[in-house]
């Protein structure tokens, strides 16, 4: 098979590097890899992980916002728009936000406040593809479903198709 | 060499058979033509590929897991969910397709596909309310007797469209507030799950309109969280909460009953810390009379929804665990097929699937890429 | 990043084992891999590469139709129906057969012979993503648009999206 | 330990100026927005993602390449050809939507999309017959005062879909038998390769109305073959024979004019074998006057579209070979930005985009899996 043959083939590029793929994601020994989650498997953890990320956050809302990790995304299931040309609060050019959204309490770890997150879909594109994250911290089944991450929240929006997710605090929660 | 010399014998055994000259034998014109499948068998497979980062590219993979073949692909609509008909003859879809790909005016409708040619037969347009989701197996299902599809609506207003699949019409939209999905109860009837923690049955008429509603508790939702994707076996539906207490609800005369709870894990599995995740956790083979569930160790809460490598087998006249199954790769849904030698297939995080052979115990094979997002699997 | 995450983003991967995908790739010294493009780029290999394709073939006819090597492959630009639940003359069911084609010449390693090959595309459908392919053998511009594959010759049936590619002998070039 | 104690010291100045306690500090309630890009600079790109093997989902990614930013994804029908106005305010894509994803009825589109918002404006309904296939710069052009877009149709019968975008519309279908695509000359005319080795010249009026059209030999197609994927530098076309003669068509007075032939090769290159291949093979700065070309060792003929990870630069005053750039992946497509500072742009096999700043000469990032089949690059 030639590099242009390739050029057509995403898929192909599989055969070829399976094994190296999976010893990558695997070598940390459980499910999880390298990054997003370990600071939640191990709370022992918290406190370097945050210090860490917060090099790249605000005063008072540490953290990087392209990255799984980042505090408000405790329940996120989907696209970062902080990756796909928005914000952690802004869609992507081109896109249309869903006026209906689920929420999730999330611990901010600067002032330790639980905050109540609404996750607004971005709408009426194609997927964005990049930074993919699932977090189900505070998910619960479907018979919740404005606490369920697995609805296409873009009902919302005037077309539905979804492209990446926001995360707009709307108060603490009590 | 070798290779070649055998090449050369095969070819000259093979021609001379034709009483044809090799020297001047001459490949002659040929036509073309479309494939058509046999009859399905039960261990063909329909990946439902929710592709989700090219979501606009949703599909359905028909695939012979025992040779590990494309059979064909059916192109579908947005994340569109499925149902086989019993009969084997027919793929419902319930599709959401936008005049300008992302954007533009939106049509549902639910497209009927022939089983062996692959090809739409009939659609039916749909109130433009269907449910867009991970695709799950309780958003599209269809009545005992092939007679009505029920598709599920989300608005967040919840209801169900009823198509009368014989007469090709859509016949009613049954508002169900409160509840969610449909579950297939006899020839007449679906079940929904609530809020309240029960199941709302609604019995139709063979027009399709309501003849009446009940409600089965079966769960606390204040103290227990009720994973909705249940698995039928034979007139029992096997729900598990997420700590891996398995809730079946018995389908009797009709009507639904709780039955008696029983835990996927006892006293030194759950100090092992052992739990259910997963998308379709659970799978079941009528033939075994087992449950299927997908398992993995260091359990949290949060790990409701986690893929694993490992699946346990339960007996279901007793409830005991009777085998474990390690597969190569962690996977996200299972399915088991419901002949007397079944298979059990994995979609793994990768977008394999996984293909083990249970009345041999045996990893078969892993059919590599065959989808972007294999959440589903389904078989006749 | 988690398992779950990487479920929605085949893209992630990428970025995981991009070095050792690479090695493996250059790792013959040219753009070429493995596989296909060799018998042709090393014409002193062609017997053997063509007596092992030919264990899989018919005699006659030898060679792998799921191989980009396969000999009526020669000018194909996409995926080989072969994988696709179709076969070398045959579409996949669900599909609709291209009326019109290109063609190429290619030849027919067991006799020697030219052959003409029509690359008739199946279309209706998504694409299959399967064994991809690309061989410009007898390839000619856009200006002579009946030996040139880069056109989605779908144009020709019903539905004019592209699935797979077969090849039908329309005899022997003179 | 370093890092808390900054990000403590960090957020306590903060806060301070701000005079609220840092113990108390809690987030506000927060509003949300949709972005709007600032008005283009020459660096932003747009590269065209025909996205092969998931074609219903083909986009155009916009990047910001100094920053590796995406900036924004439009949605475009069926592997849709773009073309951006000169006066940097609009991109426009010839679409093809059917009503049922792959199947139904066919409807094709000029979309204007906002540089801004990324909105879409307006669309025009076309005649169903645009040409589809692996996307090419002269598929979709513009005039050079941005009043007609020139769409090319292939059914396989050619012609060219005139549409006054001024005025929002479809004014005239021109047929151009033999001949193919659509380079644009000026204001009020474009010229087509046809299989006759020549350019045929169409001139029409403001109404979009044809006044005339000449033809302007410049290959012999029986002799060589001639690489139709030019590039405009100036007033020049700049063509490639499959063996790397560069043809340049230059454009005076607004008539054709077959310029001097040169080769990218010398004599020791063609005895080492050096040949042209790739997708969107060459391109051109302006600034710098400079044409690149996507070149590979070991050149057969076959290899005319194969990728690679070398771009050779030419001074176009004098046609000498002036650098090597060698980039770290294998490239199918070029693109040079216009600007003083240009930088090259290569979209690689993988689906990654390479940035090369050519007045520093260094390589600058790779922007990885930015999309699936990057096959063209464009810019203001």
């Amino acid at each position: 098979m030639s590099l242009l043959d390739r050029f057509f083939e995403r898929t192909s590029r599989r055969v070829a590097h399976s094994t190296s793929r999976r010893n990558t994601l695997f070598k940390l020994g459980s499910w999880m890899v390298a990054g997003s989650a370990l600071p939640l498997i191990l709370p022992i953890d918290r406190s370097a992980g945050n210090a860490h990320a917060a090099e790249k956050g605000e005063p008072g809302d540490p953290g990087d916002p392209t990255s799984c990790d980042y505090w408000r995304y405790c329940s996120i299931d989907g696209y970062l728009c902080s990756c796909c040309g928005g914000s952690k609060t802004s869609c992507p050019p081109g896109t249309d936000i869903s006026r209906v959204a689920w929420v999730g309490t999330c611990r901010n770890p600067a002032d330790g406040r639980d905050y109540i997150i609404s996750y607004n879909d971005c709408c009426g594109n194609q997927p964005c593809g990049k930074c993919a994250c699932n977090r189900n911290d505070s998910e619960q089944p479907i018979y919740r479903p404005f606490n369920n991450n697995d609805i296409n929240w873009c009902i919302g929006a005037e077309s539905n198709t979804y492209v990446c997710t926001i995360t707009v605090i709307q108060g603490v929660a009590t | 060499m070798l290779k070649k010399s055998l090449y050369r014998t095969g070819l000259a055994v093979s021609l001379s058979s034709l009483l044809i000259s090799t020297a001047s034998a001459q490949l002659a014109r040929e036509s073309y033509s479309i494939e058509t499948l046999d009859e399905p068998d039960q261990h063909r497979t329909y990946i439902v590929d929710n592709n989700f980062t090219h979501a606009l590219s949703t599909r359905i993979r028909v695939v012979d897991p025992n040779e590990q073949k494309l059979l064909g692909t059916i192109s579908t609509g947005y994340m569109a969910p499925m149902v086989l008909s019993h009969d084997k003859s027919t793929i419902y879809t319930a599709d959401i397709f936008y005049a300008r790909s992302t954007r533009g005016e939106r049509t549902d409708v639910l497209t009927a596909t022939d089983a062996q040619t692959l090809n739409p037969l009939w659609e039916v347009e749909l109130p433009a309310k269907l449910a867009n989701m991970l695709t799950e197996l309780y958003m599209l299902t269809i009545s005992d007797d092939d007679r009505f599809v029920y598709a599920y609506n989300f608005t967040p207003a919840t209801s169900i469209s009823v198509v009368d699949v014989k007469n090709q019409e859509m016949v009613n939209e049954i508002e169900i507030p409160g509840c969610m999905l449909n579950y297939p109860v006899g020839d007449r009837a679906f079940a929904s799950i609530c809020g309240d923690g029960t199941l709302q049955k609604v019995v139709i008429d063979d027009q399709g309109q309501e003849v009446s509603r009940s409600k089965t508790r079966f769960f606390d939702p204040d103290e227990e969280l009720m994973n909705e994707r249940a698995i039928l076996n034979g007139d029992t539906y096997y729900f598990t909460t997420t700590d891996g207490v398995i809730q079946p609800v018995h389908i009797v005369d009709g009507e639904l009953q709780a039955g008696e709870r029983w835990s996927l894990f006892d006293e030194d599995h759950q100090q092992e810390n052992w739990g259910v995740g997963g998308w379709q956790l659970l799978a079941a083979s009528p033939h075994l009379n087992r449950l299927y569930a997908l398992v993995h160790p260091d359990h949290e809460p949060r790990k409701w929804e986690d893929p694993s490598d490992t699946v346990w087998a339960y007996d279901l006249e007793s409830g005991e665990k009777v085998g474990e199954i390690t597969l190569p790769n962690h996977v996200w849904s299972i399915h088991v097929t419901k002949d007397e030698s079944p298979l059990l297939l994995g979609g793994t995080v990768e977008g394999d699937m996984e293909v083990y052979d249970l009345s041999q115990d045996s990893h078969v094979a892993t059919m590599e890429e065959i989808a972007g997002t294999p959440i589903l699997m389904l078989s006749h």
